[in-house]
């Protein structure tokens, strides 16, 4: 995994990732430019009017103009990530959503420490849920009187998308706010308890990524990882099929082939399950 | 109290403990805020092993601690969370604010107006209490059977509804230190407008005074609502209700017994109505003490004294309406986003302009090179930084990326840290002769400064780099995620800077204590300043001044043509 | 205040008393508006309607807002900026 | 030393009032501020609400008009406590107080009464969002009167004693409490449609 990340932003595998990558890039040029233009006066000024024999400070100064007409600039410039990058690039995130026919429809349902995926399966309708029907084997209470449930697939912690398919995800709870994260596709959203927050993005690379939990959820957040694997089409459907839960059994989540058996990270040693 | 008392005849706990004399509260107010600054620096000593080495035994000091936050010297997440939690709220609360607003505020401004005390000196004595007696309620919630309150110090709901008891305490903790500052912003604002000098216009006040106004009226008006959320929570914890927790939550797989109906952005919505006017709490003294310092030690008036009022009292009046911005990611529509970023981006404005006419006061000045003023030049840059990189983040967009990552960390305490924590530093050593009438040791104070200065950079630099990575915060081991692995060596070199950095504020410990003993003596004002706290007595006697000063000009007239004198004090009537 | 003397004070306790009337009077007719089960938007409003303006009754007369000086107006005018701002709080949130 | 501060007694020439004065209104502008944090959470409760109680149905409305009366009626005594201190007559002053003080009791007494009747019916805070802000707001509103009655009941009687040295100061005291008072009052205006009628 080691090409995908390093010091700076990490890969960008995403079609909204470069706009976002764009504007941080942008701002940072002015935060650089205003930094060391300033650092550079400070600099000047503390050699130029330091305390020694024969200097004495000056009462009245000219008004400086500079300084007013910087002051300016930057607030223009303000107005500027505002009107040509911020609000056109948040609009597209947030309200351009894609046709949902065409996108890949996902709910995911966090809890502490593990984030539930659930597909709707081939008819494309998610089963009804109940909180009473939640249980080990039935994380998101999946009711399995409902015909459209039957053909639900639930995964613990394994986000698998097709490639350059738009993807939407619907967002909720099951007890605190979590932080749905994944950094190569510079997609963030809280997930707050009580609401349904709709997200979506479209992956342009395959490859394994993670996802990780960005609010502080309890005990176990730093371990609330999950994996992402952004594949093929083809390879996406074949993995699908293969997790569909076996007919005679219906709304039996196959939980048991779907958790990560190990985190490819070195474990830490601190002991704690919690 | 009787109208006879006289400071003299009191006993030793009247006079030094229940004291009803600004200046003796200002120094309780300093000395606690510089212990609590100290412990939650520790505090910060220990998360820094775990981050630096996750899951490894902490040499030596592991072996002291209880087994219910270390077990053979490895931090248990629970106790990893109580440190970050508690780490914020006593360097934000406990620490900074009482140094900055009820140490500098209450011994500085009643001297500088040219009052004999505050107002109200019994509210005052009461504040002190209030905030001591909430900081022991903090202090001891370690002790607890299931430790302090670990939700962060924004306490966010759901998650603190749910927590151990100490959340219970964390909130009345709160409750108590809300009360001190309520009681004390009353004292300030009756103080500063009913109290000044004949001759003391607003427009010759310090610019300290002026900032100590300002951020009186944000602790009085923006600190209640979270004092109401406080109720609120401490209601949901204590009394079962649901104000914060949504219909249907199941926490660890069973359904929670609660009537629901709530709503977690509730408590986001009132905890930052405060906090983001808590961020100017912490910074508009700092701007006030660098403005004092650098006028004193350039020699000249500082620059566009106008500017800067009106803009302090903007940013003041703006800090009110940018509170959401923290929310960016709660998916909060479009158009609200909009217009919380404009105001964000409006709000830096009047931050430049301060900055800008403090940078310019440099130019054309004599400028003396010894630690207050070391301390004041460096509070710019770093301040700029901490408030530059709050710019992506102040803009929606580039905030998906950097949201609750190490960025935020690293902007937050560039500011507070480097920037207001160095301009309290200046002021210690600035007003250090006029509290105990000893300068403190210059070399100490540049064995301060350097180590200091290098440092801290080291720690909140590389910060931004692992929050580009995309490294989130509040992680007890960031080494669960590839991404954060890549970064992980930044961890190990923070680690070691601020240890280091500790180290550096051993002179300072040593200087503070030492210069009571061994300082150079010096009569009022051996700064040569122009400020009315000067014209009395170092350190000045009960009732201040022996005589009400009266006022004849602006606060900072510095080499003034003509003048024998380069400091023309604001009380001396005649030429100087 | 206009007149702490004796003689202003005499003349104000003939206002407290009839401010008293009017006070009481109001809640008896908020009460009685209740009754009539308006539809909600209504009551809200003429309820609050009627609230507004015992607590400016109270405010004006018995906290001698009425004559009081500026420096209290511009702390309560800059209360009322914010408390406004607090009030949009719930719009924020749905 | 507190002869020395300037303002205590007199008012300021510019400002026009004293220092407790522009103190006790800080202290109800911050007051403001926490009882519309709390307003805010009822209107946030309810808009957000699929289904919200009218108050009538579930609250008893003639005993909270009764005590709406009991309270403007102390407020009345209250500022009548001032007057006669104003008009420099002690004993009156001290007939207007203690009738201040047996009526907030009285408003707590009959806010009590309502507590244990609907405790008795099982109704709690945690019941439901309606009894959680009801006794919320109501609870802190108490308490404000409770600290109402210890404030008063000091001036009645130990904190009177300061009549006979410093008249001015004192009677600029009963009208600081006063203040404080009135906004209680005012607070339940607002509490009693709100939370009983609508």
């Amino acid at each position: 995994m080691e090409k995908y990340y390093g010091w700076g932003l990490p890969i960008d595998i995403s079609t909204q990732g470069p706009e976002i990558d764009r504007l941080i890039y942008v701002v940072h040029g002015l935060m650089a430019a205003l930094f060391i233009g300033w650092f550079a006066y400070l600099v000047i000024a503390l050699i130029r009017f330091r305390q020694r024999p024969g200097h004495a400070a000056v009462y009245q100064l000219n008004h400086f103009k500079a300084p007013t007409y910087i002051e300016v600039a930057v607030a223009l410039f303000e107005v500027l990530l505002l009107v040509g990058f911020s609000f056109p690039v948040l609009n597209h995130v947030r309200n351009v959503f894609p046709d949902p026919a065409k996108a890949l429809q996902v709910r995911i349902v966090a809890e502490q420490f593990v984030w539930n995926v659930h597909y709707p399966g081939d008819d494309g309708i998610f089963g009804k849920t109940n909180i009473h029907l939640i249980s080990g084997t039935n994380p998101v209470g999946l009711d399995s009187s409902d015909p459209a449930a039957k053909d639900d697939i639930v995964m613990i912690n394994q986000f698998h998308v097709p490639v350059h398919k738009p993807v939407i995800v619907q967002l909720s709870s099951k007890d605190v706010i979590h932080s749905f994260s994944i950094p190569v596709m510079r997609v963030k959203q809280d997930v707050i308890p009580g609401q349904t927050i709709p997200v979506w993005f479209e992956a342009t690379k395959t490859g394994n990524f993670e996802i990780a939990c960005a609010q502080l959820c309890g005990l176990g957040h730093y371990r609330m990882r999950g994996f992402f694997t952004v594949e093929t089409e083809d390879q996406f459907h074949s993995w699908l099929n293969s997790m569909k839960p076996p007919e005679p059994a219906p709304a039996n989540v196959p939980t048991a082939p779907a958790m990560p058996v190990a985190s490819p990270t070195p474990a830490s040693s601190g002991g704690v399950t919690g | 109290m009787s109208h006879d008392d006289h400071s003299e005849k009191l006993p030793f706990w009247r006079k030094y403990i229940f004291s009803l004399d600004h200046k003796v509260i200002g120094v309780q107010y300093a000395v606690t805020g510089l212990l609590f600054l100290l412990f939650g620096f520790s505090l910060m000593m220990l998360i820094r092993w775990q981050l630096a080495y996750p899951g490894k035994p902490m040499p030596f000091l592991g072996q002291f601690f209880h087994p219910k936050t270390m077990i053979g010297g490895i931090m248990l997440p629970e106790f990893y969370n109580q440190l970050g939690a508690m780490h914020g709220t006593i360097m934000v609360f406990l620490g900074v604010v009482p140094l900055a607003v009820g140490g500098f505020g209450n011994y500085v401004v009643p001297l500088q107006i040219g009052a004999p005390d505050m107002a109200f000196p019994k509210l005052n004595m009461m504040s002190y209490w209030s905030y001591f007696l909430g900081g022991v309620v903090m202090f001891s919630s370690f002790f607890l059977p299931e430790g302090s309150a670990q939700s962060g110090w924004t306490s966010y709901a759901p998650l603190s509804v749910i927590a151990s008891s100490g959340q219970t305490w964390w909130l009345f903790g709160m409750v108590l230190l809300i009360t001190s500052s309520l009681l004390g912003s009353a004292n300030f604002i009756t103080t500063i407008v009913q109290l000044r000098a004949d001759g003391l216009s607003f427009f010759r006040l310090p610019f300290f005074v002026w900032a100590q106004f300002v951020t009186s009226f944000l602790l009085l008006l923006a600190f209640p609502p979270l004092e109401a959320a406080g109720v609120l929570q401490l209601m949901d914890r204590l009394a079962g209700t649901s104000f914060f927790l949504p219909s249907g939550l199941v926490v660890a797989g069973r359904v929670l017994e609660r009537s629901g109906g709530g709503n977690p952005l509730l408590w986001q919505h009132l905890f930052w109505f405060l906090a983001h006017p808590e961020v100017y709490v912490l910074i508009l003294p700092a701007m006030g003490i660098v403005a004092e310092v650098l006028a004193t030690n350039t020699r000249k008036p500082i620059y566009g004294y106008k500017a800067m009022v009106y803009s302090v009292i903007f940013l003041g009046f703006m800090s009110f309406i940018v509170w959401a911005h923290h929310m960016f990611l709660t998916g909060m529509g479009t158009k609200m986003s909009a217009f919380f970023q404009i105001t964000t981006m409006i709000i830096s404005i009047p931050s430049i302009v301060i900055l800008t006419a403090l940078a310019l006061s440099l130019w054309g000045g004599s400028i003396r090179f010894n630690t207050p003023t070391l301390f004041a030049i460096a509070f710019l840059p770093m301040f700029g930084i901490g408030g530059l990189t709050g710019l992506p983040l102040g803009l929606a967009a580039s905030d998906i990326h950097l949201h609750d990552t190490y960025y935020v960390i690293g902007h937050f305490h560039y500011v507070v840290a480097p920037g207001t924590l160095f301009a309290l530093f200046a002021g210690v050593y600035h007003w250090y002769p006029k509290v105990t009438g000893r300068k403190m040791s210059e070399f100490l104070g540049k064995l301060h400064f350097w180590p200091s200065l290098v440092f801290i950079n080291c720690v909140f630099m590389p910060m931004f780099l692992m929050g580009l990575a995309g490294v989130s915060r509040r992680l007890w081991d960031p080494t669960q995620y590839a991404h954060a692995q890549a970064v992980q060596p930044l961890n190990v070199f923070i680690s070691f800077s601020a240890w280091f950095l500790g180290l550096a504020q051993i002179p300072f410990i040593l200087n503070f204590f030492g210069s009571l003993l061994w300082g150079k003596k010096v009569d009022r004002n051996p700064w040569e300043a122009t400020t009315l706290e000067w014209s009395a007595l170092s350190p000045p006697p009960h009732g201040n001044f022996n005589h009400p000063p009266v006022v004849y000009r602006g606060p900072y007239e510095y080499s003034v043509p003509g003048q024998k004198h380069d400091f023309w004090p604001q009380d001396m009537k005649e030429k100087n | 205040m206009s007149g702490h003397a004796p003689e202003a004070v005499k003349k104000h306790v003939k206002i407290y008393v009839a401010v008293f009337a009017a006070l009481a009077t109001l809640t008896v007719v908020t009460v009685a508006v209740s009754y009539l089960h308006l539809p909600l938007r209504k009551a809200v409003v003429v309820a609050l309607a009627i609230a507004t303006v015992k607590a400016s009754l109270v405010a004006l007369f018995f906290m001698h807002l009425i004559s009081e000086r500026k420096v209290i107006f511009s702390i309560l005018a800059l209360t009322l900026i914010f408390f406004l701002a607090l009030l949009t709080l719930p719009f924020l949130s749905s | 030393m507190s002869s020395l501060i300037r303002y205590i007694s007199k008012p300021h020439p510019v400002t026009g009032v004293t220092n407790a004065k522009l103190g006790t209104w800080c202290f109800l502008a911050s007051e403001v501020m926490l009882f519309g944090g709390l307003f805010s959470t009822y209107v946030l409760l309810r808009t957000g609400a699929s289904h919200w109680p009218r108050g009538s149905e579930l609250l008893n409305v003639p005993l909270a008009t009764l005590n709406t009366l009991i309270l403007i009626t102390s407020s009345v005594t209250m500022v009548m406590s001032w007057a006669s201190l104003a008009m420099k007559d002690f004993p009156k002053y001290r007939f207007y107080m203690a009738s201040t003080i047996l009526l907030g009791l009285a408003f707590l007494g009959v806010k009590s009464f309502e507590y244990g009747s609907k405790f008795s019916h099982h109704h709690f805070p945690s019941t439901d969002p309606f009894y959680a802000i009801y006794f919320t707001l109501t609870g802190l509103h108490g308490l404000h009167v409770l600290g109402g009655i210890i404030v008063n009941t000091y001036f009645l009687f130990p904190g009177s004693a300061l009549w006979r040295t410093e008249p001015e100061q004192f009677t600029g005291r009963i009208e600081c409490a006063g203040l404080y008072w009135h906004f209680v009052d005012l607070v339940w205006i607002f509490l009693f449609p709100v939370l009983y009628l609508l």
